[in-house]
Formats: C-alpha cells, structure tokens, sequence
C-alpha cells in the first residue's frame, strides 16, 4: 500500500462521517430506516482504520506520511512575500493508533444506539451527531497543523453541544449542553491565544515547521518566557476539552446526554482530545509549562476522585472517575512519561467506554433508574454486564492481568522517577492515594450496584439482561481491557509493541537551558530537529532511564497494595457492611459534605462568573438605555419635566427632537420666542437696545 | 451745454428701459382698472407682459455697465451692471411667479374688485426695488426703499377685514417706518462727515481723510438698520414672523423673496462700494479699516440664522415656520458676506436663485393646501400624504431642498457658501452653520412627519389639485432637482454676475 | 448773544430724534406712535438741512430734505389709513391690545 | 473587460425602476412587487457578471489605472476666473477589491430584502419606489469614486430609509426614523466639511498641465498633489489633518455605529421592518466602515498610523460592549441589533490592524456581516410574522413546532459565534490574527477575545430559551417555513457555509487590493515624514 493511497484511506475515513451526517439528516425525515446507512458508514470507516492501523504499523513504522494544501493564498503580502495558509494531514504512530480507538469504540456505540436509543423521536438526527462528532473527532487526530486542530477543536465542541443537549426538551440537558460548550470557550480562548502567538511569529499553523523553527531558536516575542506562555495557553484548550480543573464543571452535567454518547464522547475520545492535543504540542513544552501541566494534572486527578466517593448517581460517579482518570493522563505527561500517558488513553478509551456502556445497559434495564442506592442485586439478573462490568472496574482500580493496570502503573512509576529526578514527591504521592480511592469509589459502584439485595424491587423485578447488539459491544471492549493486547508480560508493559516500538518519546525542541534537567539530550540541536520530523524513538537521558528502572518495583508495589486496599475497603463496607458508612460520614461531616456537593464548584461559579456576567451586562444594558443614550438624548426626565412648564414640548419632543441638544436647543428655542411678544413696541425697544449694544461693540 | 445735458438724459434714459418699461406697465395697469370696472380677469396678464418685456430689456442689457443720471464724471445716482442686473431679473422672475400665485389664491379672489390697485401697488414696490437694486446714492436709496416699503405695507394688510391682515399691516408700517427713520438718520450723519450723498464719493472721500471714527460708525450701523430689516436680519427681524403669518401668501412669498432680495442688493452694493479699498487676485476684499464689518456681519449672520432655526423649532402655523426659517436662510445668505471676497457674492447669488425657487415653491404649496384645508396649522396636515399626494411629495421636495440636502438644488447654495467659508479659512464659523443645519432638519423633517406619518384625524376626503397649479409646480420642482445634479449653468449665471460697477 | 452754529442744530435734531423714539415705545395710541415716526424723520431733515447751510455741500442736502417731506406725508396718509382700518377690525388703536399674531 | 458601463447600469437601474413604478396604479400591487423582484435580480446578475470579468491581480486603492470597470467623465466643469480656479468634477466610478465584495453583498442582501418585503401591504407603491431609491444610494456608495459622488449617494439614502422606518415601521417608528436621520445628518455634515476641506488642499493636474482643486477622492490621496497653504494639506505647517481626520472618522462611525454613538441602531432595528433591519444590518453599517477604509486611511495614512491605537480601542469596546449590552436583552430583535454593535467591533478591529490579515479579515467580516445577521434579522421576522411578539422569555420549544426553521436558526446562531465551517469564523480569526500580530494593539485584541466567549452565551442563551425547552401551549398553532421563507433562507445558507468552507472565494477577490493598500499604508508613513520636512 504506497502512500498516497494511504493519504486516500485517511481521507476518506475522515469523510465519509460527514456524508454519513448529511445523507441521515437530510433524508432523516422521509426515510425512517436512513440511520442504517449511518451505521454502514462507520463500520467502513473503522475497516478502514484498521487497515490503516495495520499498514502504518507494519509497512512505514518510522516514517510519517504528510499531505497538505494550501486552503487560503493571501497573495504578495508586504514583508512576507507570498504567503499561504495551509491545511493537510498526518499519518504517523499515534494517529493511527488513535484513530483506531475512536472509530471502534464510535462503531461500537453506535451498534450499541441501536436498541438504547429505540423509539426516540428523533432516532435518526441522534445518528446523524453521531456522524458529525466522529467527523470532526477524526479530524482532530489527523491534522498536521494548529489551525485545523482549532476548527476541528470547535466542530467536537459543537456536536458534544447537539448530543448534550439530544433531549432539548428537559431544561437541564440543553443546560448541560450550554454549560459545556461555553466552559469550552473559555479554554479555547486560552487555547485561541497561544495559536495567535504561534502564528504571529512564525506565520505557520504547522507543527512540523513551528518545531523546527524553535529548535532554530526563534522563539515567541524572543524570549523563552513566552515559550512557556505559549505551551500553557495552548494546554488551556485541554484543560477545557478534557474537563481538566477548573474547568471540570461541564463534564457531570453532560452526563444530561443520552448514556452511549457518554461513553463515546465524555469518556473514551472527545475529552480525550485534550491529551492528544498535549500529546502532539509536546515537543515545544519547557519545563515551565511541563510543571503546571503536572500541577493541573494532580489537581484533576485528586479533586473528582474525592468527589467520586460519595456521589449516589451511577453516570456521577463514572464521570468524575473519567476526570479523575484524564488527570493522570495529564499529570503522566507534566511528569514526562509521555509513552505511558497515550497508553493510558488508549486503555482508559476501552474500559472507561465499557464502564459507560454498561451503566447504560444497566439504566436501560431499571427503566432509566440511575440512582444506585435504588439498585442492587443485579448481578443474577445481567450476568454479562456484571462480568464486563467487573473486568472493567479491575482495570481501572489498576489491578494486574487488565490492561488498566500497565498504563495506570506506568504513569504512577513515571510520577515516581520523576520524584526521585527532581525531588517533586507530590505528584507520586496523589497518584498513589487517588488510586486507592479510585479502587474505593468503583468497587462502591460495583457493589451497590450489582452484590447485595434489591432495594427497588418493582423495578428490579423488571430488570433483564439486554439484548446481544448492546451485549456484544460489552464483550468486545471487556475483551480489549486484558493485557495480553498490549503486552506478552503482564507486568511489564515495556516488553509490548505498543510501547517498545510504536509509541515513541518525541525529541524535545525547547533550548536546553528551559528544560527538567533529565530530559536534557546529548544530541545538538541540528540532529534533533531531524528527528523530530521523523519522529524516531528517544529517550531523555541515562540518569531518567534508570530512574524510571528503579521506580518499577516499588511504584508496583504500592499501587497494588493500595488498590487492594481501596477494594477491600469497598467490601468492608458495602458487602460485609463492617462499618457503618453513615455514621463514618456524621462523624466526617464537613469534608463528607464537601465532597458530596462537589467541593461547591458548580455553586461558586455560578455565583461569581455566570452571575457577575449577567450583572454586569444589565448594568450595561441599563447604562446604554439610560446614560450613553441619555447624554445624546437628553434624559427622558429632564425632557418630562420640561414638557409641563410649556405645553408644548412634550409634544415636540415626541415629535422626534431627539438629538442629544433636543433639550437645549429647545430651551434655547423657547428664550428666542420669549422676544416675539406681537407688542410692536416690546420689538422696537429690543432693536433700540440691540442698536445700541452693537454700537458699543464697534466702537 | 443744454444740447449736451440733454443727451446725456437721453443716454441715461436709454440705460434703465425697464425702469421706464415698468413705470409704463403701472400706468397701465391703473387704466386698464379704470376702463373695464366689471370683469378685471386679465388684468394679471397685462401685468405679466409687461415684465416679460423688463425682463427682455433687461437680457438685452444685462452685461452693460454705465452710470446713468451722472453728477459728475463717472459718478451717477443709478449704477447699471450684471449685479444690479441679476438681482433685477431675479425680482422680475419672482414678481412673475407670485402673480401667477395671485391669480390661484383664494384670499386674493376675495377682494377681486380690488385687484387694480393689488398689481398697481405691486408694480410699484418692483419699480421700486429695480431702483433699489441699481441705487448708488444715499438719497435714491431711501427713496427707493421708502417706496418698496409703502408699497408693501398696503399690500400686507390688503384683505382689509381679515384681523390678521390689518393687524400685520399696522405692525409692519410701525416697524418700517421707525426702521427707516433711523436709517435716513444714519444718513443725516454721513451726509454730514462727508458732505456728499453719492457712494463713490464718500468711498474716495473716505480713502482720502480719515473721518472721524466714532460718529461715522454710528452713522453707518443707522444705515444698515434699515438694510438690516428688509433683509430681516436679527436684530431687525422682529417684524418678520408676524407680518408673514398676518398678510396673504403671496405677498409672503413676494416679501421672502423680492423684497429680500432687493434688500440685499442694495446691502452688499453699499458696504462693496462705500467701504471697498481694493480687492485682490483672489477675489478677496480690503475694506477700508474704519469698522470691522467682517466681524459685524459673523455675529449678525450667526444670530440670524441660530434665531430663526431654533425658534423655528416651535412653530406650528406653517406661515410662520416658513418666515422663521426665511430668517434661518436669511442669516445664510449673510455668511456670504462675511466672507467679504467676490466668491462670497458668488455664492450669494447662487444660493438666491436656489432659494428664490424652493421657497416660492414651499409657500406656493402652502397656499394651495390652505385653499383646500383653510388651514395652514401643521398639525391639520396629518395624512396629508394619502389625501394629497403630489402636493405632499412636491412640498416635501422643496422642504428637502431648503434643508439642504442633496440631490436638491439647496445643497448646491449651501455648498457653496461652505465653500466659500473653507476657502477663507472661517472654519469656526462654518461648523456653527453646519449645526445650524441639522437644527434646521428638526422643524422641516416635522411637517413631512405630519404629512406623511401621522394617520389623519379627520375624514379623508382625497384633495384635487387644479391642473394648473400642477403644471406651474412641475415648474418649480423642475430646476430644484435639475440644479442639483447639474448646476453649471447656475454657477455660470452667478459668475457673469458678480461684477459691480467699478469693480 | 451766542451766535447760532452747526452744534445747535445737531442738538436740537438729536433731541427730537431720542424723543421721537421715546413716543414710539411710550405712547400706547397708534397715532401717537406715527407721530413719533414724523419727529424721527424730521430730526433727520433738521441735520440735511444743518449739515448743507454750514458745510457749503450744495444742495444734495435740501433736495433730500424735500425728498424725505414727501415721503413723510405720503407713509403718514398711509399709516393714517391702516390705523383707520385698524380700529373697523380691533375697535382700538392701543397698539398693546393688537397682538393676536405672537409666538 | 466590457465597454458596457456595467457600474451605472447597476446603480442607476433602481431608480429606472422607480420611474416605473411611479407609474403603475396602486391598485397593482402584486406588479409592483414583480417589478421591484426583477430589478433587484437582475442586479443581481449584474453583480455576478463583475465578478466574472473582475481581474483579480489589480490592486486599486490609490492607483488609477488599477481600478477596474472605470467610468469617468467630465460631469461639471466651469471656467475658471481670475480669483476663482476652474471648478470641475467628473463622474468617476470603480470599483477595486475593496469594493467589489460589498457590491456583491448590496446586490444579494436587497434581492433578499424585496423578498421579504413580500408581506408589506400599506401603501405599497411607495415602499418599494423608496425601497428602489435607497438600493441605488446603497450602490453609489460603493462604486464612486469622486468624494462629491460619493457624498451625493451618501445622502442620498437618508431620506428613504427615514420614510422606510417611519412610515412602515414599529409602534415608536416615528422616534427611531427621526433618531436615525438626526444623528445619520449629524455625522455628514462633518463629511461635507471635511470634503470641502480637501478640495481646496489637494489639486489635479489636467492634460493641458494645469493645476485645479480636485473632488477625485485618488487625487487626493497621492501626497504630491497636496497644495501649500490648503488648511488639509501636509505641507501646511499648522494644518487640520487631525481634526479633519477625527470629525471625518466621526461622520463615519455613526453609521458603523462605533460606542458612543450606537444608541440609534438599536431603535431603528426595533422599528424597522423586516426587510428594512435586513438593509440596515445587512449593507448600511458596512458604509461607516468602506468609508473609512476608502476615505479615511488612505488620504490621511499619517493621522491613521498615529490613531490606530484608538481605532481598535474603541473596536474592543464594541465587542465587549455589544455582547454585553445583547446578553441583557429581552426584545429578541434588540438582542440581534446589539450583536452586530459586537460583530462592526471586530471590523473595526481588523482594520486597525493596518496589515493583509487584519484588513481582509475587517472586509471579510463585513461581507459575512452583512449575510448572517440579515439571515438573524429575517429569522426574527419569521418568529415575530407567526407569534407578533419579539419577547425572549414568551417562547420557548419552538424546535418541537417549527424543527426546519430550528435547523436555519442553528446555522445562523453558529455562524454568529464563528463556528469553524461556517463563514463567520474564518473573518473573525482574520481579524484577532492580523491585530494580534500589530505589537502595539495586541492587548486590546487578546481582551477582546472574550467576545467570542460573551457572543457563545449569549446567542445560546437565547437559542435555548426561544427553541429549546418544553413548547408552550400557545405556540402549537404555529408553523414552519413557508416556500417564500425558504428562498431568503437557503441562498444565505448556502453562502455562509460556502464562504466558511472555501473563504479563498473571497478573499482572493480582495487580496491584491488589500496587499497593496497595507503596502500604501506603510510608505505613506515615510513619505509623508517627508513632506512634513519641507
């Protein structure tokens, strides 16, 4: 397969999505049957994927295939000389791989729609965003430059928007979908502004170029600083896409939206998206920026795992768990442990999507029942969903033999060298206590959910097993989170393709001098930029590699036993009920309350953004209406007040003498009639005086 | 000797033909009034054909520039030249309109066996006016001025049992006696410094001993009171609103136009040739420095126009409105003058065409809609626009135009006049008159407010206009259009017009 | 014995002139105002008539002052005859009570 | 390159068609309408047939010769005089890439207004004979190329679009009209001094090599031809250029209309009809900014190079403050009048910006402008048409009812807050690139990206609370669009998705233009330092 058919493959994967979302919707009214061709589409599209996938790895596994157009020609522009906007694509390792997950796991919600959506009004327009979001999904994983990253950025914003918000008629879901997409503002504008930097000093939305032109040591507005300003504000757009704090608060809400597209979208691709961006902007991140990411990673990983463990609403819990999960991802980046973080997306996207997916089956079960405290018991009743339920609660907690468990222990190790590096145990320190709560909080769910003795027993008499086509896609993701996928040697992840020949640490273009010093390479810089640009393996330095060696065992260690903990914990409490959790919670109270009111986030904002806004504007509002329209207006008091003492200026006024001299020279109208009296006399005295006044003057 | 003077009278006599065509045209009009005592139908055309041939006369002469009736070598009482000339075919024209105006007013129909002596005083207050406009001696000018005057007052108050009539005549003739009083006042004085009554003289007097400057001030600001109050200038004004609103609308109009006209004539020939010291390649004057007029004239030209815009606001007798904002042009006409340079006058005279025709067209629908509604307060207008179409959409034209804005001929004179102030760097000034217009916009825009946005109050009953009234208004919107999208012939007219004897 | 010069006469005019104008705006009767208007006029012909004896000017001056006579009689008839025409339709000639047309 | 002079056909054609309607009988309204559709369709082609034979490597601005479509000829010429030169004004039309983009706009944007206009039924005869008058003022505008042309046309559309507010307008119709025409006079009297002011400051030089004062608004703008003494001229010591420059860019934000002197827009659009707020939003605020960039860059570069700083101040101000002022709003249609205060901002923006993304960002957001908020205007008029009422918080669940209508509202809405794909993204970020690339406006642009975010929450606020939500009982009468409703819609779709997808369209039109204006603008800074030398 040479490459421009590949080039052909990854376009047309990219396009045929949008098509599947034209044809459904257009036709959707007339042709009820219009979502199959939807469907039809997508396994295409991740046939195609995996062909991609396939050739890329074996074929061209160090080569990156590159095409481009130049999308806007702004002609000879002064001091520029001709100048070009372009758009284009890249295939290399992480794309495919990424690509890969998203069509697959998109496939199988779709499959999985099938039934859960059943009988909804709008069956077909549900299809439809679902073509559009994988549209624009594909988009974002294969884009070569800034810009198209931007508009793909934008076009996920909206579809999460229209699925968020699929239900329009219950006010808190178009809510839900109003929240998300302007907390993702915000973070685009942070984003908006750091491709405004970019661009502004390097006149390109390329990676490849801006890449090279640092390593060249052109740096935005001269000055390293503003590097690291540049790597932060691009990062905002993650923190908003993958609900990073502060801008987690979108992610819960969303969970307005239907149960499957919560698993494709705010848990295993979209919110994604805000790694994968990291992930590609890697190479120009200095130290500076690395750190804050790190920091916003711990807080984003430590903060919804807290809120995790007392929220009652299945989709809750799950929502902040993927937060939580998103935030290690961050974290492993900020820390360096770049190989592991992508393969925690990878296998986070699978588990995190069954774990949806199987809530989804559940709540389709209880007839829409998604509080878990009305659950229990269910395990005998959907067997299939407890057993993939379970292997993926395993995974998560970061329990051996799932895939979960390598990528998680990976970044935990990362976390831990890079304590060891640089002296920075935080970070290694939350990592590990969120684990043991995460392994606490799913266990919770998995308990109250599925061990125990109904507690709704008209709906759990209801309850059933669902049909194979929501089944299947449960079995198939529950398959993918086993480690043998990833790795012949269950506890080691280094020993697998993935991570030994696919994924690969990029070479950082970022002076040495604004770097940790461990990532420090021996290599001048020359050498570096080439193999930036064919993206070849590299490792940091000695000192890191054998850091990361001697962190394997102990950070091993400890996240078992901590995990184990966690989960014996859960049992404790929930199965064996040894302790009883309420009085736990009275005697904890403040921080018990802390965390079930979501550490009052939703609250404070309110308060101060969402309302302050709003103040502000009819403030404004009242000053537009009242002052600036007032001064050239003259205020509707004064002229009121007018109008009474001569009958008639209201009328004049209202006449239309608007303008802001409405008043005065209206008054000023009114002294000049004073003089015409109609006494003949009173007129000859007044030009008698005036005479005189004007002889006066000229004399 | 005696040969001589004789041929010199002939000479003169020769130099003002329309004059003589004009005495003629008066005579006969009061025989014509004598013989038939019933039906006096045409007598208003007697009266118009004889202006057409002043007016044939004066073409025929128009760029002829002597002195005729001279004292002393080239030093005449009546000054003939292409300024004199224009002001004289601009009056005769007017005098035309306002006849035709006559004939269609009900008013004037009232006292139809009056008409003799209506075109008989109206054809003196013209003779009287011509002799205005082409004037050179302080004591032709009062006599000429006094003989507009009488005239006029008559005439103001000429449907004796109307109260309005009678009353703006007495206030008129009150006002305008008192006016020129106080000018042959001035007079007396200037007679005095310089012991002759002849401009010319005075002016070469002037230049050569300087008079004493006191006294001479006085004397010349008592001579522009009653300038001052033909051309209705605040603070001589006072009399305008409400002889306008009291007199029938044709003599309003006559007084908007002709007598403003004559008045202005006569002002800019005085202050020109009694002040004048030389004038420079670009047109611009030098006055003897014994009174700053350029300042006396940029506070009276402000005042005017401020005043009559702004009290304009207030108005609701569409007469009245009119007078108010014919004192509002007034005080443009002026800014002209300030300018103290030939462009000045140019500009003058380009904006008195302009505005000769827009506002008889203004007052001339007033009249019609008065001799349908019996109305002339603004607010019985309302719905107007669906009653009266083409009388509606034509007073809006003219009202456009007297606004000033384009493509109507009243930008084209308020162009200019801007133009001219840029010109002499009076950016100050030209600013205020700017604001001034869009003042003016309030109380224009208000009637076609009434017009055509209020829904009336009363029945609509969908007004006739009689074909001739259409006819003549189609001529009157023709050149306030024309002229505003192609006005070299208007700006060429001006040009030939601008010399005055002797300069 | 003071021999009598130009000043006098100048006097004499400017007196009647300010007087003139003091009727006019005092007298509240129409025709005390006209006469007013007279003493106005004259005042002026007292200076013509002045100005031509002692400056030697010719005789500009007395032909105006005839001029202005003329004209005196001619706007008093007038005047005299609207006041007539004043007092049909007002039935008074107080010039204060004539003030129908007024802003 | 045709002989035909295709430009006044297109400008002088509405007013033929006035004529024409002038003399059909009142009773024939449905002709009427026809008539008025046919003319401003063929406009329509005309305008097409420009941009077929429009020569895109022509740059314009100052550059006689580059200008395309040229008609001139001498339209007044008197003789000169001893103290009063010659006094000649041509009738000079052309059209550069500058102007094109807005011409095309006039044509679509009034085909789409006489469309909407359908629904007018009092005294028809007159609205669409002013209707056709205002069109040809809109068109001149864009095409003259002679200041006294120009100005003439500028004026020229006052009058109409006071009779168009007042007599077909709102309940408060007589207060907007008078508002609108107070302040839209205001602001030209400036103009008309400013204009008289460069004419005695600038000159031309004829065949015969005579020097004579000049309206030729390229004249002007070539520093050489300024005189000595002329109160405008650079060469004058103690000239006025600064203040002529502010009373000028005065006249000309009141059209935009730049804060402070917005507060007519709003009670226009209120009032207005449908078809008329399509006119103003869609074609009448863009004159403010074509002025500026027409009039006021390239004849005073030196003033816009010291004033830049402010001009994007005050852009800022109208993206922070509009979206402010709109999210506060109850009145759908206010709502919509505010946002185009914020959208004009970021044109203002752009143009500060004094380089090729800027610029063409500023024009393109005006073309895009001018699209999408006539398609808000006309979705309120579609809403306000069914339910007579503009009241945000009386809907709600209209998606439920009207879901096509819902489909047009989302696309429009998006395109508002400049969804990538749709046109109105690829100006705005033309415009926060080129302004952030000028050091010395980048805070002001940074700041005013919190417009987008502001614009986001307010258009989905209301998206939400007219169509999202339960339907309320009184509105399930309600219907969804009408085969009329569907023309004005889908050509304006078609465009703003077009136009995002493939912006080259337009911008290569504009790009030669705009390229040698910012080179203009760069030299003028050296050249006139210069001048001032002397």
């Amino acid at each position: 397969m040479t490459e421009p058919m590949m080039i052909n493959l990854a376009l047309a994967i990219l396009f045929l999505p949008l098509l599947g979302f034209l044809v459904t919707l257009l036709f959707g009214k007339r042709i009820k049957s219009i979502y199959t061709f939807e469907i039809a589409i997508i396994i295409l599209a991740f046939v195609g994927a995996v062909v991609l996938l396939f050739t890329k790895l074996s074929y061209y596994q160090n080569t990156d295939i590159v095409s481009q157009v130049s999308w806007i020609n702004l002609g000879n522009v002064p001091l520029l000389g001709n100048t070009t906007i372009d758009i284009g694509i890249l295939i290399d390792n992480i794309s495919v791989l990424m690509i890969f997950v998203v069509t697959l796991i998109s496939m199988l919600v779709h499959i999985f729609s099938i039934v859960y959506m059943e009988g909804d009004r709008l069956y077909n327009r549900y299809f439809a965003y679902l073509g559009i979001f994988t549209f624009s999904m594909t988009g974002i994983v294969f884009t070569h430059n800034m810009l198209m990253m931007y508009i793909f950025w934008e076009l996920v914003g909206l579809s999460s928007y229209l699925l968020i918000g699929f239900w329009y008629e219950k006010k808190s879901a178009s809510d839900a979908g109003k929240k998300a997409f302007i907390v993702n503002r915000v973070g685009d504008l942070g984003m908006l502004s750091g491709i405004l930097l970019l661009y502004t000093t390097y006149h390109t939305f390329t990676f490849s170029q801006i890449f090279s032109q640092i390593a060249a040591g052109h740096f935005p507005l001269n000055s390293e600083f503003w590097l690291t300003v540049t790597g932060i504000l691009l990062f905002c757009g993650a923190i908003g896409k993958s609900a990073q704090f502060p801008l987690h608060v979108w992610l819960p809400d969303a969970m307005e939206g239907p149960t499957p597209v919560s698993a494709l979208i705010h848990a295993a691709t979209m919110v994604a998206a805000g790694v994968y961006l990291v992930v590609r902007i890697f190479p120009l991140l200095t130290s500076g920026a690395l750190m804050f990411i790190a920091v916003i990673g711990m807080l984003s990983a430590f903060i919804p795992a807290t809120i995790a463990l007392t929220q009652n609403d299945i989709k809750k819990v799950l929502a902040y768990s993927t937060i939580s999960q998103l935030g290690y991802m961050v974290m492993g980046l900020g820390v360096g442990a770049y190989k592991f973080a992508f393969f925690h997306l990878i296998t986070h996207a699978f588990f995190k999507a069954l774990l949806f997916l199987g809530s989804g089956s559940v709540i389709h079960a209880m007839h829409h029942e998604q509080d878990i405290t009305k659950m229990g018991g269910l395990r005998k009743k959907m067997p299939i969903t407890y057993a993939t339920f379970l292997i993926a609660s395993l995974a998560i907690s970061g329990i051996p033999l799932t895939s979960g468990f390598l990528s998680k222990d990976g970044i935990l190790q990362g976390s831990f060298a890079f304590g060891s590096l640089t002296g920075y145990w935080i970070f290694a320190f939350v990592g590990f206590l969120v684990a043991m709560m995460t392994a606490f909080y799913m266990f919770r769910l998995l308990i109250l959910t599925f061990h125990g003795e109904p507690r709704d027993h008209h709906k759990y008499e209801h309850a059933h097993e669902s049909p194979f086509t929501m089944a299947m896609p449960l079995a198939v993701l529950a398959v993918l989170s086993i480690f043998i996928w990833y790795t012949p040697n269950p506890f080691n992840p280094e020993q697998g393709a993935i991570l030994s020949n696919w994924i690969k640490t990029p070479q950082l273009v970022t002076p040495q001098d604004s770097r940790f010093n461990f990532m420090k390479s021996e290599l001048p810089a020359n050498v570096a930029v080439q193999q930036v640009t064919q993206n070849s393996e590299v490792m940091y330095s000695e000192s890191y590699t054998q850091a990361l060696e001697g962190a394997h065992i102990p950070s091993l260690l400890l996240s078992l036993t901590l995990a184990g903990l966690g989960i014996l914990i859960a049992f404790s409490f929930y199965q064996w009920k040894k302790v009883d959790v309420d009085k736990l919670a009275d005697s904890i109270k403040p921080l018990y309350k802390l965390s079930y009111n979501k550490w009052y986030f939703d609250e404070i904002y309110g308060a101060v953004f969402v309302g302050g806004t709003l103040l502000l504007s009819r403030a404004l509002a009242w000053f537009d209406q009242y002052i600036v329209d007032g001064i050239v207006n003259g205020a509707a008091t004064v002229t009121r007040a007018v109008s009474r003492f001569s009958g008639k200026f209201d009328n004049v006024v209202v006449d239309g003498m608007v303008n802001g001299t409405a008043y005065v020279s209206g008054f000023i109208g009114l002294i000049f009639r004073r003089f015409q009296t109609g006494k003949v006399q009173t007129y000859i005295v007044l030009v008698v005086f005036s005479l005189v006044i004007l002889l006066f003057i000229f004399k | 000797m005696n040969t001589i003077s004789l041929n010199y009278l002939v000479d003169s006599l020769k130099l003002i033909k329309p004059e003589i065509a004009l005495s003629i045209t008066l005579v006969l009009i009061v025989l014509v009034d004598l013989i038939m005592n019933k039906d006096k139908k045409f007598l208003p055309y007697v009266f118009v054909a004889g202006l057409l041939v002043t007016v044939y006369l004066l073409i025929e002469q128009f760029s002829t520039s002597a002195f005729a009736f001279t004292t002393a070598p080239n030093l005449g009482m009546v000054i003939i030249d292409p300024f004199g000339n224009f002001f004289k075919l601009l009056i005769a024209f007017a005098t035309i309109i306002v006849i035709m105006f006559s004939v269609l007013s009900n008013e004037i129909k009232e006292g139809l066996d009056r008409q003799g002596e209506y075109y008989a005083l109206m054809s003196g207050m013209i003779l009287g006016m011509f002799l205005m406009a082409s004037s050179a001696d302080l004591i032709l000018i009062y006599v000429s001025l006094e003989l507009v005057s009488l005239s006029s007052y008559v005439l103001a108050g000429f449907n004796k049992n109307h109260v309005r009539n009678s009353e703006a005549s007495l206030k008129y003739v009150i006002y305008g006696g008192i006016s020129s009083g106080i000018m042959l006042f001035g007079i007396s004085i200037l007679y005095g410094l310089t012991g002759s009554t002849n401009l010319y003289e005075i002016n070469s007097l002037i230049q050569a001993s300087q008079v004493h400057g006191l006294t001479f001030i006085v004397a010349s600001v008592l001579i522009f009171v009653g300038m001052g109050f033909k051309i209705s200038a605040a603070p001589f004004h006072f009399w305008t609103p409400d002889v306008y609103e009291g007199s029938p609308i044709p003599i309003t109009a006559y007084l908007s136009i002709a007598s403003k006209a004559a008045g202005f004539a006569l002002l800019i020939r005085f202050i020109k040739i009694t002040f004048i010291q030389s004038v420079d390649p670009n047109g611009f004057w030098h006055l003897l420095n014994v009174i700053d007029w350029k300042t006396f004239f940029i506070i009276i030209s402000i005042l005017t126009m401020t005043l009559g815009n702004f009290a304009a606001l207030w108005q609701n007798n569409m007469k009245r409105l009119l007078a108010y904002s014919s004192i509002a042009h007034a005080g443009y006409l002026l800014l002209g003058l300030t300018v103290l340079s030939n462009e000045g006058i140019m500009a003058i005279i380009i904006y008195f065409v302009v505005y000769g025709i827009m506002n008889l067209g203004a007052f001339l629908v007033v009249m019609l809609i008065a001799n349908k509604l019996g109305s002339e307060e603004i607010d019985d207008y309302d719905g107007l626009g669906s009653k009266a179409p083409f009388l509606s959409v034509s007073l809006a034209i003219f009202l456009v135009s007297l606004t000033g804005l384009p493509p109507t001929a009243g930008f084209i004179g308020k162009l200019y006049i801007f133009m001219a102030l840029v010109d002499a760097k009076m950016i100050a000034v030209a600013v205020i008159a700017l604001l001034n217009t869009v003042v003016s916009l309030y109380y224009y825009i208000r009637v076609l407010k009434h017009i055509f946005l209020n829904d009336p109050q009363k029945e609509t009953q969908v007004l006739s206009t009689s074909v001739a009234s259409v006819v003549f208004l189609v001529v009157l919107i023709t050149p306030v259009l024309l002229f505003g999208i192609y006005f070299t012939p208007l700006v060429d007219l001006a040009k030939s017009s601008i010399s005055l004897m002797g300069f | 014995m003071i021999q009598v010069g130009l000043n006098h006469f100048l006097v004499v005019s400017t007196a009647l002139f300010a007087l003139g104008i003091l009727g006019i705006v005092t007298r509240k009767n129409a025709v005390m105002v006209l006469m007013g208007i007279e003493l106005i006029l004259n005042s002026a012909n007292i200076n013509f008539i002045a100005f031509a004896k002692f400056g030697n000017f010719g005789f500009q001056g007395q032909a105006m002052a005839l001029f202005v006579i003329i004209l005196a009689a001619a706007e008093a008839a007038i005047a005299l005859a609207i006041v007539l025409n004043i007092y049909k339709t007002f039935s008074t000639v107080n010039v204060d009570e004539i003030d129908t047309l007024k802003d | 390159m045709t002989y035909f002079p295709i430009l006044s056909f297109i400008t002088f054609l509405p007013i033929v068609g006035m004529i024409l309607i002038l003399f059909i009988p009142k009773s024939q309204a449905v002709i009427i309408k026809s008539l008025t559709l046919v003319i401003t369709g063929i406009q329509v082609i005309a305008a097409l047939f420009i941009l077929h034979y429009y020569n895109y490597s022509l740059g314009g601005i100052n550059d006689p010769n580059s200008f395309q479509f040229i008609e001139k000829f001498r339209w007044i010429d008197i003789a000169g005089f001893s103290w009063i030169g010659r006094i000649k004004i041509d009738y000079f039309l052309g059209i550069d890439g500058i102007s094109v983009p807005l011409v095309l706009l006039t044509a679509i944007v009034t085909f789409i207004a006489t469309i909407s206009s359908w629904t007018i039924n009092k005294s028809v005869k007159g609205y669409f004979a002013l209707f056709l008058l205002l069109d040809t003022g809109m068109m001149g505008v864009f095409v003259a190329l002679d200041f006294f042309l120009f100005y003439i046309f500028w004026e020229l559309m006052l009058l109409p679009m006071y009779f168009l507010i007042g007599i077909w307008g709102g309940p408060r119709r007589e207060y907007a009209a008078i508002k609108f025409f107070i302040y839209t006079l205001f602001g030209s009297v400036f103009i008309l001094l400013v204009m008289i002011g460069l004419y005695f400051s600038s000159t031309e030089t004829l065949a015969d090599g005579t020097k004579i004062f000049t309206f030729n608004m390229l004249a002007m703008m070539n520093p050489h031809n300024f005189t000595q003494f002329g109160i405008l001229s650079p060469l004058n010591p103690n000239n006025l250029r600064l203040i002529a420059y502010i009373f000028l860019f005065i006249g000309f934000a009141i059209k935009i209309p730049m804060f402070p002197f917005h507060t007519w827009l709003p009670d226009a659009h209120v009032e207005a009809p449908t078809a008329i707020s399509v006119i103003l939003a869609g074609v009448l605020l863009k004159m403010g900014t074509y002025g500026i960039l027409r009039v006021c860059f390239p004849i005073f570069p030196e003033i816009t190079q010291q004033l830049v700083w402010y001009i994007a101040l005050f852009g800022m101000i109208n993206i922070i403050y509009g979206a402010l002022c709109a999210m506060a709003q109850k009145d759908f249609k206010k709502l919509i009048a505010y946002s185009s205060v914020s959208h004009m901002g970021f044109v203002m923006l752009g143009m500060a910006s004094l380089n090729t993304l800027g610029i063409s960002g500023a024009i393109f957001q005006m073309f895009n402008h001018g699209t999408i908020t006539a398609m808000l205007f006309l979705i309120v008029g579609v809403i306000y048409d069914r339910a007579h009422t503009r009241d945000l918080e009386a809907f709600g669940g209209l998606a439920t009812q009207m879901p096509v209508y819902t489909g047009f509202v989302t696309l429009a809405f998006f395109a508002a807050i400049g969804l990538p794909g749709l046109s109105g993204f690829v100006s705005e970020s033309f415009v926060f690139l080129g302004a952030f690339g000028f050091g010395l406006i980048r805070v002001l642009t940074v700041v005013s990206t919190l417009g987008i975010l502001l614009g986001a929450g307010y258009m989905l606020w209301t998206l939400q609370r007219v169509y999202l939500g339960s339907l309320k009982e009184k509105w399930t009468s309600l219907t969804d669009l009408t085969f009329r409703e569907y023309a004005m819609f889908i050509p304006l779709s078609l465009i703003i998705i077009f136009l995002g997808v493939y912006p080259s369209a337009m911008l290569s039109l504009m790009n030669t233009s705009v390229n040698s204006m910012v080179k203009f603008m760069a030299d003028a800074k050296v050249m006139y330092s210069s001048l001032a030398g002397f």
